[in-house]
């Protein structure tokens, strides 16, 4: 266990030494949901009926950019062969460093949400609905994405092919997240969509952690 | 060769890269306080074998022992025990030099030294700077560091004296007796004399197959007819 | 003794036997299909002409699944018993698991204008069969961005195991969320007056598809066993010169 | 010159040696695309009336990815640092990677961006315009992108940081872009949109090589 | 010291790196024909004299001139003159090797011999293999067939025998001292003897500044008070 502290507390230390980096994604899922009014033109109702796809859209791409760089530098450093063959069980490490991702770009994407909410005109009564989807959604992401990221480690472009295998993976969570708030916009209770939000969250909790450490250790072979 | 119930052994060994087999029918043994140094030219699959004895890789054939237990057959145990340097130094560029191997050790169970491995490798000095303003010796060192933090048993260092001076490459020959005196194991690489004068040398030129063809027809190497 | 784990010849000795048999049966079947569905048969009462294009869409739907779930089973036994020849046709059964998929996807369409008055919704059977499309897409985009093949093999097969999911999502998504499509029941083709006359060219033609798939997938299947074998020849012709030149 | 067209050639043969990977960024391209209707539901009109907006934002997005490999692997290789004491100016070196970018990613998205416009029930009369439109902002996008991906050069994580560089110089296109596009819909002439873009394209073509030079200079020193 | 007009030299060079000083008032002259060979331990500064020497990066304070013109001044001239290898290889794994080196001669002008390189570092038979498939050893080599494809007078190489067998490392040495009979200059950082018995050798040690933080407390290398 003291390798999975040890884990999460490197990962978090690097990303806090870099502050930046987490601001980073914030500031990328401001700008982009920010240009949707730019290409779509400023009418409140159509931007206020959007919103919600847009803030789910934008946080996943958002989330997206950052996966590229979720085990590649400890790849090419040659730290990825240590930890597949450091004396603690691969998943454990795999879902350390999930965790750590989660903190550093999940919870911030989360707490950024209701921010581009008011930028975009959502209305008032989504708020609550939004937070909680979120945090389900985000943490669905990190765990999906991370299986992404170790699937496409070591090959060519691994960026766009990230892209190409998590975001099929995600609709679900888009579907239901923006449903969830579409839902409470209309006065309707959420509570179909969350349960199942929760389900998938439960389900990855189970698959990506067990599919990234077989993904890993094909990798550092 | 017997195989050690003590130490370390590998036997009919086989390596494939890129559907081309590199070597095959290796053996190897090597007992407590024992050291075995690879040798071969460029390519001849020094790295490649080392990461089968670390268990980063699955050899195509054969298997190796750690203590007469096969290592696919409780890994954990085995990478408790072992230590493995290969040619990329696993180093963050952000942390400074002591969080880098803090972090390192802190995945390993048993008691750790972080100081006395700094100063064993002379880094005492730079503890506190980011390890990006290391050069590329200085950086050599904070990977050997880490054999030097947790103990174990078995080394596996894929050639450890690239980019050190003099005076580390000393050092780093004092810290292999010690290990070896306390009835350690090491496995090296290298290409240049390490000067471990009573080790045993395997020689991987020796081991490249003659008829390296996976698919091949024994005798000729041709394509069998029933595929064309 | 190192054939052993490698050595494709067995299954190039069925596959040799059983190929032109098959081949025999997809021109037949698919011809007898085609002249049941676009000549033999009626058209609907209520759907005109257009129903014929059922006779694409359904076997194609089935054969989208069925090659998914092909390529999954494929990939598991890959990944646990390490036949490299599984993966092989897993990879080789890919690209044509992603044409069936596009038929269904586009003669849905060209079906759903006149039917729905729309080429596209947004529900539960469409967008399921989208993403299978999609993980047919990973599926081959993942298998060739290594470098190292046999690496691209293993990680694409775990992308299959774990979009297998996708399948019984497919199935019966019509069940759980009421859609615009037809829910899966072979009895509502089963309409009185043209029951036999339907059912016989769609069986002909689910049937002819599964050939065609088995044929396809040698064909592909061989060359990429022949084409692995002629690289590592050459790669090892290379090797023994170097060898050869160093001594 | 020679060097020019070797660096050209290097690169466009990188590409298509791997030429999954420019199919990934249009399949990243249509991915995206596709999540919108998911978030924000399917309905014709909506969709229609919100494509080019989409249409430009995702195609932005998915150049976006592909910058962050631009200059990273020469960068990490110790390529760049030859680049750099090449005997040739070093602005024509990076206009030569900025033309192999477009050649193997703006090219495919020019290509692609007619199937999305039908995805979203794009109307036709605004196809034309869409193209040539695209032409001109893909060509701005592979400048201004190539710029934000030398200046981000070296640090960390350098995907997100670089869209937050690009993202705003981006947006002038965005906006004239998608507005020529909604301009040939509504039966306007297009012309001013595009003699703007056109515009920009020849501010960056100046700029952006030279600026491009600076900042790789920098990068290796 | 005095500088020459038809050779390679730099005079009160001094080098900074995050805030330190690495080394002040360094001067160096080679002449057509001659060899100068970088020594010191890790982290005096031998790879970053070599940036500065090959124009990738600008000296604190000082400047280096070929045949009496500073590079600074005419750089493309300097650099078409001039082969940089660094500890990075600068090869693309998707490139066969003879791609790879073509590429780089084809940056450069001049007459080119590729095949005549590639048969140098004994990498002909592997010329159309993809680079991903080359061991440690063989990518070096292909790094130092760079310098072996198209003509310079000046070469700058960054220990260029690391992870080469004894037979490469002959090769190697037999090249330079071809380069060299031919006019040419060498000048090389290494750790490990090169075997260049007429050789300058500079000592980076001795370069260290006795003050070496720029912003330290003279007498107790900690940081002055101002900073804090
Ligand atoms: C792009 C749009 C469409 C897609 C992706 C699609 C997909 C599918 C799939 C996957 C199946 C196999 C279901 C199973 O075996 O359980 C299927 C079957 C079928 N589809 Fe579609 N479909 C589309 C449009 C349509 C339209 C417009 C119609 C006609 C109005 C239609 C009629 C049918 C029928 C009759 C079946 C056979 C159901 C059965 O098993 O009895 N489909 N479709
Ligand atoms: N990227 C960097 N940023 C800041 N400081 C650096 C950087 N690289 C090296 N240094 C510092 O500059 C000094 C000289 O480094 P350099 O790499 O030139 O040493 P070297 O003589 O080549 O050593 P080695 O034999 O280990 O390669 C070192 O003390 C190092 O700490
Ligand atoms: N990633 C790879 N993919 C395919 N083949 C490889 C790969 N790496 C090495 N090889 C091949 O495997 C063989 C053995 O390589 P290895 O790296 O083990 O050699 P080595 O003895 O360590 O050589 P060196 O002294 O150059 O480090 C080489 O012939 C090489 O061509
Ligand atoms: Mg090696
Ligand atoms: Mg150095």
């Amino acid at each position: 266990m003291s390798g999975f502290f040890a884990l999460v507390g490197r990962d978090i230390r690097i990303a806090l030494r870099q502050f930046s980096d987490t601001m980073m994604v914030i500031v990328f899922f401001v700008i982009a949901a920010a240009l949707f009014p730019f290409g779509v033109g400023p009418e409140p109702n159509l931007l206020a009926r959007m919103a919600p796809g847009i803030l789910w859209v934008t946080a996943l791409l958002a989330a997206m950019l950052s996966f590229d760089r979720l085990f590649q530098n400890d790849y090419d450093d040659g730290t990825l062969e240590l930890l597949v063959i450091a004396p603690q069980p691969l998943w454990m490490t795999a879902l350390a460093k999930i965790i750590a991702h989660w903190l550093t770009t999940g919870l911030p994407l989360l707490v950024a949400s209701p921010v581009i909410g008011i930028m975009l005109n959502l209305e008032p009564r989504g708020f609550g609905v939004l937070i909680a989807a979120m945090a389900l959604g985000t943490a669905i992401i990190s765990l999906v994405g991370a299986l992404g990221a170790a699937l496409s480690l070591g090959s060519r472009r691994s960026g766009v092919l990230l892209s190409l295998l998590v975001l099929p993976l995600v609709i679900p969570v888009l579907i239901f997240g923006a449903g969830a708030v579409d839902a409470a916009i209309g006065g309707f209770p959420a509570t179909q969509q969350l349960l199942v939000l929760g389900g998938l969250l439960l389900g990855c909790i189970v698959v990506c952690p067990w599919g990234c450490a077989v993904a890993l250790r094909l990798a550092a072979d | 060769m017997v195989s050690h119930m003590d130490g370390f052994s590998g036997t009919g060994l086989a390596c494939v890269r890129s559907n081309r087999i590199v070597f095959a029918g290796l053996d190897f043994a090597v007992s407590p306080g024992g050291a075995l140094v690879l040798s071969g030219p460029n390519g001849s699959g020094k790295s490649s074998l080392l990461r089968l004895m670390a268990g980063i890789a699955r050899p195509a054939a054969g298997n190796i022992s750690w203590q007469g237990t096969p290592i696919s057959e409780d890994p954990e145990m085995f990478f408790a025990r072992m230590h493995y340097v290969g040619h990329r130094d696993a180093v963050k560029p952000a942390l400074t030099v002591r969080e880098n191997l803090s972090f390192h050790a802190a995945l390993r169970p048993g008691p750790t030294d972080i100081n006395a491995a700094l100063d064993r490798v002379d880094l005492a000095a730079l503890a506190d700077l980011p390890a990006r303003m290391l050069s590329a010796g200085q950086t050599r060192r904070l990977t050997l560091a880490r054999i030097l933090a947790t103990p174990a048993p078995l080394w596996l260092l894929d050639e450890p004296t690239i980019a050190l001076d003099y005076r580390a490459v000393d050092r780093l020959r004092g810290a292999i007796d010690d290990h070896r005196a306390g009835g350690g194991i090491i496995v090296a690489s290298t290409n240049v004399p390490l000067g471990i004068d009573d080790a045993t040398t395997i020689d991987l030129a020796a081991h490249a197959p003659e008829i390296d063809a996976l698919w091949g027809d024994e005798s000729t190497g041709e394509p069998a007819e029933d595929v064309r | 003794m190192l054939h052993r784990f490698a050595n494709p010849t067995r299954f190039l000795r069925l596959a040799n036997a059983v190929l032109p048999w098959a081949t025999g049966l997809t021109i037949l079947l698919i011809g007898a299909g085609l002249y049941f569905a676009f000549g033999a048969s009626p058209a609907d009462y209520q759907q005109g002409e257009t129903v014929r294009i059922m006779y694409i869409h359904v076997p194609s739907a089935w054969m989208a699944m069925f090659a998914y779930a092909f390529i999954a089973v494929a990939s598991a036994v890959g990944l646990i018993w390490k036949h490299p020849v599984a993966h092989v046709c897993a990879l080789a059964a890919a690209p044509i698991g992603a044409c069936f998929t596009l038929i269904c996807l586009t003669t849905g369409s060209l079906w759903g204008k006149p039917m729905w008055g729309t080429w596209w919704v947004w529900d539960a059977r469409l967008t399921s069969v989208l993403v299978l499309f999609f993980l047919y897409l990973g599926f081959i985009a993942l298998a060739n961005a290594f470098d190292d093949a046999a690496r691209g093999e293993k990680a694409s097969a775990i992308l299959a195991l774990i979009g297998a999911v996708n399948l019984p999502i497919i199935k019966f998504s019509v069940d759980w969320w009421n859609t615009l499509h037809q829910p899966a029941s072979i009895s509502r083709i089963d309409m009185p007056a043209v029951h036999t006359s339907m059912l016989i060219p769609l069986l002909l033609m689910a049937v002819g598809f599964t050939m065609l798939f088995t044929v396809l997938v040698i064909i592909r299947a061989r060359a990429e066993l022949a084409d692995r074998r002629i690289n590592a020849l050459r790669s090892a012709r290379i090797h023994a010169e170097t060898a050869h030149s160093g001594a």
